[in-house]
């Protein structure tokens, strides 16, 4: 479904992405894993088109993307959860859902989907006319997923949906994700909670200053006793 | 915790003995020099500065040059502009009549028209090219008192005069000490003098003697002529407001004058705010007489107070529609520069008009163009035939000329009236 | 050892530069190379280099975005006209300087105090609201003789007089910049919440660079009042402050050479416009928009000449080494 | 010519809202363009002065109504709204905030110096397309064009929330002041709204322009300067990105120097703005409605 | 040991929610002590509010320095980094445009005095001092292996440099206590091991008593000789690495499972 192939990836002077190439497969979960600063971010933020790569491609679907746009890319379906929530705080929950829409026309079906969402979350439904800042940081990253889930993805990019949450948000969170991919929505994932997103993933990929130092099944790098050491606080 | 311990990766700092030397001698060795340098800093500002006390810009060639130095942007740019069609048309005239007859020899005029952008230090720097680069043998501006008393050193180092259109301070043309500037001359009123007659005015023939005053506040006309309404009006000064150029609603302070019981407004300042005034004044029901100088003398300012509110309005004024009927020579410029320019002629241009004939005159008497002598004749000047009335300079340097106070009524001149 | 050898060399040649341009200046002066309208350029200038560069302090290394200074230069003008039209004298002159000066720091310890508690925009708007404030109270005061402002102003501030004060702000602007004191404003500039963890008490040092900034503008106020000999409260309303603000952008946020560059530049922009009229300020206009779209950073950005630099050849801004 | 003093009161404060009312409509657009790309767009006052030219124009020589003048002031002013954005700060939208501040005061002095430039700087008179009529309330005056202009300007006011409010491009144009990179992922076009932001706020000045000069009845290259930086100052005081806190701030300096004004201190009237101005915001440093963004550490 | 630093029942709430509830602690001399927690469990709050970078609702910090025991509120962070507490943070502030030298310099600002004049006219004391404070520093980043790189702006380094920069910095402040907050964030494996030697190192040379956030537990484990652990911004568990790593309620909160 999406392919990656020796991404480089420049942040002024830094070289944050060193050539990383990984795929993901229809239906799939797939992690990227690894530290801060390690390149994950800048990935995800390559493939949604906020980011210009120095080299390299990123093949979606049978065509090259990483020359076109956030909202071209979004438009193809491809539906990113930032980093830090990144909600519109100001405008009223559902007013961040509509704007998830942003690029859909068809009132019939956007009223589907916002059915679909608020039955994921029905917290969201409950404070459909609330200013989004005013909810709790858990219910920011239920928002943020429900408003990239408004434009029908077939493809969603998750950056660090458990950064910040208590630990009970978190297995929600994780649980949503799975149900999220059974529903049909292939997922990329990208965590510092290695154990609890590999535990999850059909494959992951382990990234370390900026290349891909390991891949395998979810349940592969689990087993792996240097993944333990770096990653699992083993 | 002992202090010690954070400081220990300090402990080897110690500093070799030859180290502070050096650092020592190369201070002395600097700081000597630093005073060196002051020292013949010093001494060069107080005697070899190259002063230039010119003997003036003697004019050789064919052509007279006279330079402009004039507001053209900025606040006072609209003033300035219309000063610049008066001097263009005069010019043109000059030159088309063969030009100015120096010692039997016709010689025409080369204008140099320069931009000061109603800045102090950018007329200065004009002043200075026109006087030293250009050697011209009169300058003709500025248009406001700020920019021209910007410009008096530098002509009077050059020993260019410079005759101001509109420059009204009453010490524009003085120096410190009361003498006169001997570079700088004026063909406009001073404002005490206008002020005056317009505080006579009010008191005498309006019979007005509670008067209410809105100035302009941004500039010395508004103020100087406000201060000296103040000082020679007899009756009461019920209320002193002023404006800011640019501004446009004057309603709060129209409607505070309501409640004064004033039975006049004078209002010193330029057409472009008076008119609004007028207009504002009679839409709240305003219609006591307003009163106001030469600076609203301007065809455009009963377009903006509307023809209608533009009744029971009095100013001072040189030069009018009305006095051109009587004077042949205001007639014939009043014709000239309708078919220049395409709109009735405003006073700042018929002012400038004036300043270049002035100069003019004055090469012609001293039949020289060099400027020392050009300042000498138009200092001399006397009963020159003007647009703005029969001119003769004193010895301050100012024009002194009639002055006559115009009526409006629906928009129109329907009276003038001489006041000695 | 070698450093501070190293030190005096670069002093040394910088004073060399300033005695050579000053006999440069005044041979060319006595030539009659120089007269009166490039003399006039040349102090103008000066005088924008002053109030420059102590913009500069302010905005681009202090990081505190001030759109009053034309406000505190009107201080110095007025203090020197005052007192120098009743006491006519050298003494009279030097004297009204530094009453300037303590008036402008007076004055900017009042406007700063509250003001710079604020960031950004904000900031600019406040401190153009005080300095428009200082401007009207001087336009309603009896002693400034109002909006009529004063002329006949004894003229003490000639060329040479100019030209050691632009070299003497300079020197001390340079010179707080790269000291502990500017260590520790740029430090304030790049990250006020890290700066107040180092120990840095950044109200106050704000303050410093606030204060210090309007008193060189009260200096350049000071010389343009007794240069130009004629003052008016139009001349310092908020087009000079943004003047200013323009000759240290397109110098470079941040660079006091940048601003020397761009004083020179406009300064003979300006001079040569004049004869274009109407046009002038059209033009000027358009040079800006395009100077700024194309050049974003000002024409030295955060450069400055350094004679260290050129002497040892290396780069300041050198890539990593480690 | 005598008045008590309740009806002065009531005209001075039919005055306040008056010019308030002209303070907030050019405050709008200060809001708008700030709110979404920050940067104080000097030149918004010289489109209000385009719009008062262009309805000089089409009224002299093509005859237009009152109403289409107004609205075609709006799209003029609109237009010279996305030019300006186009080539002068579009290029710089990664730059340093303060050169796109200077490149904003290019802008507005070439279009007022290119103005004077091309038609004179001497002020016009607005023509006068609707006769101005004086109604009596109480013995307080009031003309059928300031009810005209406040009511106008209300109407532009509530158009505008409804639209930010309520439309998918006013939702867009929030969206991307709050979280420009998150609206991108959610596919809203940056440029065109960046643009339509400038196009709306641009043609609220156009609007003012022609309001304007059909109450002043004079209108020049330099008008848009001064009432620029107040409706700058007004849109702060009331919390700039915020567009019932432009309207607030609008009023409130209309009225502030009205008020000034009215008790004979005319000569301090912007010092008393400027005043204001300060102490509102050291007691709220965002303005009356804006929000205060605290740093993260 | 005695206690240097210690932290009564401290509240603080932004709006309605509370970000730190009724947290108490007690830091020691010398003594290397880890806080950890779950994202979001009020832990670099915790640290802003011993530095003076938001002040508390309620409860109070008091501080053993070289002048006495002082309470912290009501101070100015700058007062109490002057006082002997330093900081870096979870996302570098390094001053980025100021070259490496620099930034330890700011640091040391309060520790000598320049006189106006001597700054302005550049007396010879001027260069005295300048010599002897850019010795003290560069002497400081020779330690950390820093000192080819005095010259290169802080943005240039790379992201690991950047981290240990921020350490001198703090380090240059002479502190009695030195804060980290996440210091091994954006550290691969080997990185990671060679902050841990560095850390230790500077406990140890330095005589000083660190606090460290981090969520590596390797790094913890090995470094901390106590842990406190924060939850839903109240103090979950205090003791050492072993008894955290078998404390019931610390596994359920946050390790998940037991750590080995």
């Amino acid at each position: 479904m999406l392919s990656v192939d020796q991404l480089v990836v420049n942040y002024g002077v830094i070289n944050a992405v060193k050539g990383v190439s990984f795929d993901i497969n229809e239906g799939e979960i797939v992690s990227l894993i690894g530290a801060n600063g390690a390149g994950k971010t800048t990935i995800l933020k390559t493939v949604s088109g906020l980011l210009r790569p120095a080299s390299g491609t990123v093949t979606y679907e049978g065509h090259e993307i990483q020359r076109e746009k956030a909202p071209k890319i979004v438009a193809q379906g491809i539906s990113q959860v930032p980093e830090g929530r990144h909600i519109f705080a100001g405008l009223t929950v559902k007013e961040n859902l509509q704007m998830g829409a942003f690029l859909q026309s068809d009132r019939a079906n956007i009223a589907t989907t916002f059915q679909t969402v608020y039955d994921r979350f029905p917290v969201l439904k409950e404070r459909q006319n609330q200013d989004a800042a005013t909810l709790s940081g858990g219910e920011q990253q239920m928002l943020a997923m429900g408003r990239a889930l408004m434009s029908r993805p077939k493809l969603l990019l998750l950056d660090e949906p458990s950064m910040g949450l208590a630990p009970i948000f978190i297995n929600e969170i994780f649980d949503i994700i799975t149900a999220i991919k059974e529903q049909g929505t292939t997922v990329l994932l990208i965590e510092q909670n290695a154990k609890k997103a590999l535990s999850i993933s059909d494959r992951g990929y382990v990234l370390a200053s900026g290349e891909v130092k390991m891949s395998g099944t979810g349940s592969e790098l689990l087993a792996n006793a240097d993944v333990q050491k770096a990653y699992l606080g083993g | 915790m002992p202090d010690t311990k954070g400081g220990q990766f300090v402990r080897q700092a110690n500093y070799r003995k030859w180290d502070g030397i050096m650092m020592k001698k190369s201070m002395m060795k600097k700081l000597t020099g630093f005073a060196t340098i002051a020292a013949t800093a010093m001494i060069f500002a107080g005697c070899s500065t190259a002063s230039t006390t010119g003997s003036g810009n003697k004019q050789t060639g064919n052509t007279i040059k006279i330079g402009v130095n004039m507001e053209l942007s900025g606040a006072a740019g609209g003033y300035g502009n219309q000063q610049k069609q008066g001097i263009q048309m005069a010019v043109d005239e000059i030159n088309d009549a063969g030009g100015i007859n120096v010692n039997g020899k016709k010689k025409k005029i080369d204008l140099i028209i320069k931009d000061n952008k109603t800045a102090t230090s950018t007329s200065a720097s004009v002043a200075a090219q026109l006087a030293n680069n250009d050697k011209v043998s009169a300058i003709i501006g500025p248009a406001t008192t700020n920019a021209g008393t910007a410009q008096t050193p530098n002509i009077t180092k050059a020993a260019v005069p410079a005759l101001s259109p509109s420059a009204t301070d009453p010490d524009y043309t003085l120096q410190k000490n009361g003498k006169v500037q001997p570079y700088v001359f004026r063909a406009c009123y001073q404002n005490n003098f206008q002020g005056g007659t317009a505080a006579k005015f009010t008191y005498n023939n309006l019979k007005a003697r509670r008067v209410a005053i809105l100035g302009d506040n941004s500039t010395d006309y508004g103020t100087g002529l406000a201060k000296a309404f103040k000082n020679q009006f007899k009756g009461k000064i019920v209320a002193n407001q002023t404006f800011a150029a640019g501004d446009k609603d004057f309603n709060a302070v129209l409607t505070s004058f309501k409640s004064k019981k004033a039975d006049a407004i004078f209002v010193p300042g330029y057409y472009s705010e008076v008119g609004l005034i007028i207009n504002q004044a009679r839409q709240a029901g305003i219609n006591v007489p307003i009163v106001g100088t030469d600076g609203m003398a301007d065809p455009q300012l009963v377009k903006i107070a509307g023809a209608k509110n533009a009744t029971n309005v009095y100013y001072t004024t040189p030069f009018s529609t009305m006095a051109s009927k009587k004077n042949p020579t205001a007639a014939k410029f009043m014709k000239a520069y309708q078919a220049k320019y395409h709109q009735v002629a405003p006073t700042f241009s018929a002012l400038a008009y004036d300043s270049v004939n002035m100069v003019k005159q004055a090469i012609e008497n001293e039949k020289s163009a060099d400027s020392k002598k050009v300042a000498a004749g138009l200092a001399k000047i006397k009963n020159f035939d003007g647009v703005t009335g029969t001119i003769t300079i004193d010895k301050d340097h100012n024009a002194q000329k009639p002055i006559a106070i115009e009526t409006l009524k629906n928009g129109k001149v329907v009276n003038s009236v001489s006041i000695k | 050892m070698t450093i501070l050898k190293a030190n005096f060399k670069y002093n040394v040649s910088w004073l060399i530069i300033m005695v050579a341009g000053f006999y440069l200046m005044n041979t060319l002066m006595l030539m009659g190379i120089i007269d009166s309208f490039i003399e006039n350029m040349l102090v103008v200038i000066g005088i924008n280099i002053i109030l420059a560069t102590g913009l500069n302090l302010v905005i681009g290394f202090a990081g505190q975005f001030s759109l009053g200074h034309a406000g505190f230069m009107a201080i110095g003008a007025y203090a020197t006209a005052i007192i120098t039209t009743n006491s006519a004298t050298a003494g009279g002159f030097y004297t009204s300087i530094v009453v300037g000066v303590i008036i402008a720091i007076i004055a900017a310890i009042i406007v700063g105090v509250p003001t710079l508690r604020l960031r950004g925009d904000y900031l600019a708007i406040a401190t153009m609201g005080a300095a428009e404030i200082i401007r009207i109270i001087i336009n309603n005061l009896q002693i400034t003789n109002g909006p009529s402002g004063m002329f006949n102003i004894p003229q003490f501030a000639t060329w040479p007089v100019v030209y050691i004060m632009v070299c003497v702000t300079t020197i001390l602007i340079a010179n707080f910049v790269r000291s502990r004191a500017g260590r520790a404003i740029k430090s304030v500039r790049e990250d006020e919440i890290a700066a107040e963890s180092a120990g840095i008490n950044t109200t106050n040092w704000k303050l410093a660079a606030f204060v210090f900034g309007a008193a060189t503008a009260a200096i350049a106020g000071s010389l343009d009042a007794s240069y130009l000999q004629t003052i008016a409260p139009t001349n310092f309303g908020i087009m000079e402050s943004i003047s200013i603000l323009i000759i240290v952008v397109l110098g470079g946020v941040g660079s006091l050479t940048g601003s020397v560059v761009a004083a020179v530049v406009l300064g003979i922009l300006d001079t040569a416009l004049q004869n274009f009229g109407t046009l002038r300020m059209v033009i000027y206009a358009a040079a800006l928009i395009l100077i700024m779209i194309f050049k974003p950073t000002g024409l030295l950005g955060s450069h400055e000449l350094s004679f260290k630099h050129l002497f040892s050849g290396t780069k300041r801004k050198g890539r990593v080494r480690s | 010519m005598e008045a008590s003093t309740l009806q002065t009161f009531f005209q001075q404060l039919i005055n306040g809202l008056s010019l308030g009312s002209i303070y907030a409509l050019l405050a709008l657009g200060y809001t708008m363009v700030y709110g979404i790309i920050k940067l104080i767009n000097f030149a918004h006052g010289d489109i209000y002065m385009l719009g008062a030219f262009w309805g000089y124009y089409v009224i002299n020589f093509w005859h237009f109504n009152f109403l289409f003048a107004l609205l075609s002031a709006m799209l003029v002013g609109a237009v010279a709204g996305v030019i300006i954005e186009y080539f002068a700060y579009r290029p710089l939208r990664h730059a340093p905030r303060i050169t796109a501040l200077i490149t904003a005061i290019g802008v507005s002095f070439l279009l007022e110096n290119g103005m004077s430039y091309l038609y004179g700087s001497t002020p016009r008179d607005f023509p006068q397309i609707i006769e101005p009529v004086n109604y009596h309330v109480f013995g307080v005056l009031i003309s059928n064009i300031q009810i005209l202009i406040l009511v106008t300007a209300c109407l532009l006011m509530v158009i505008l929330q409804v639209i930010i409010k309520k439309t998918k491009m006013g939702k867009a144009m929030r969206a991307v002041s709050v979280d420009p990179d998150a609206a991108e992922l959610v596919g809203i076009n940056l440029n065109r709204t960046i643009s339509f932001t400038f196009a709306l706020g641009s043609s609220m000045a156009g609007a003012a322009g022609v309001l304007i000069g059909l109450y002043y009845n004079s209108i020049d290259p330099l008008m848009g300067m001064t009432p620029g930086i107040k409706a700058f100052v007004a849109a702060v005081v009331g919390g700039i990105g915020s567009v019932p806190g432009a309207s607030i701030g609008g009023f409130l300096i209309g009225l502030l120097e009205t008020l000034v004004q009215s008790v004979g201190l005319s000569a301090y009237k912007d010092a008393a703005v400027y005043f204001v101005l300060i102490v509102i915001l050291l007691v709220l440093p965002a303005g009356i409605f804006g929000k205060n963004i605290k740093e993260k550490v | 040991m005695s206690t240097i630093l210690k932290v009564d029942d401290l509240v603080k709430n932004f709006g309605g929610l509370t970000a730190v509830s009724d947290v108490s602690m007690t830091l020691n001399d010398d003594e290397l002590v880890a806080l950890i927690g779950p994202n979001g469990a009020g832990k670099t709050t915790l640290f802003n509010l011993l530095t003076g970078v938001i002040t508390p609702s309620s409860g109070a910090i008091s501080f053993r320095g070289p002048k006495g025991t002082v309470t912290l509120n009501g101070k100015k962070a700058y007062q109490i980094a002057n006082l002997g507490l330093a900081r870096t943070f979870q996302n570098i502030r390094l001053f980025k445009d100021l070259t490496v030298l620099d930034n330890v310099l700011v640091a040391m600002t309060s520790q000598y005095k320049e006189g106006l004049l001597s700054t302005l006219f550049r007396l010879p004391s001027y260069y005295k001092k300048e010599a002897k404070i850019a010795k003290e520093a560069t002497e400081l980043l020779a330690i950390f292996d820093l000192q080819e790189s005095v010259d290169v702006l802080a943005k240039n380094l790379p992201y690991g440099i950047q981290r240990r920069l921020e350490i001198v910095r703090a380090l240059a402040m002479k502190p009695q206590i030195l804060f980290l907050d996440e210091p091994a964030a954006g550290m691969n494996p080997e990185e990671t091991a060679d902050l841990t030697r560095l850390i230790k190192k500077v406990q140890r040379e330095f005589h000083i008593t660190v606090v460290l956030i981090e969520h590596d537990m390797s790094l913890v484990m090995n470094l901390a000789e106590r842990i406190y652990v924060l939850d839903h911004g109240a103090m979950l568990a205090q003791g050492t690495p072993t008894e955290i790593k078998q404390n019931p309620a610390v596994i359920k909160a946050y390790l998940g499972e037991e750590v080995s």
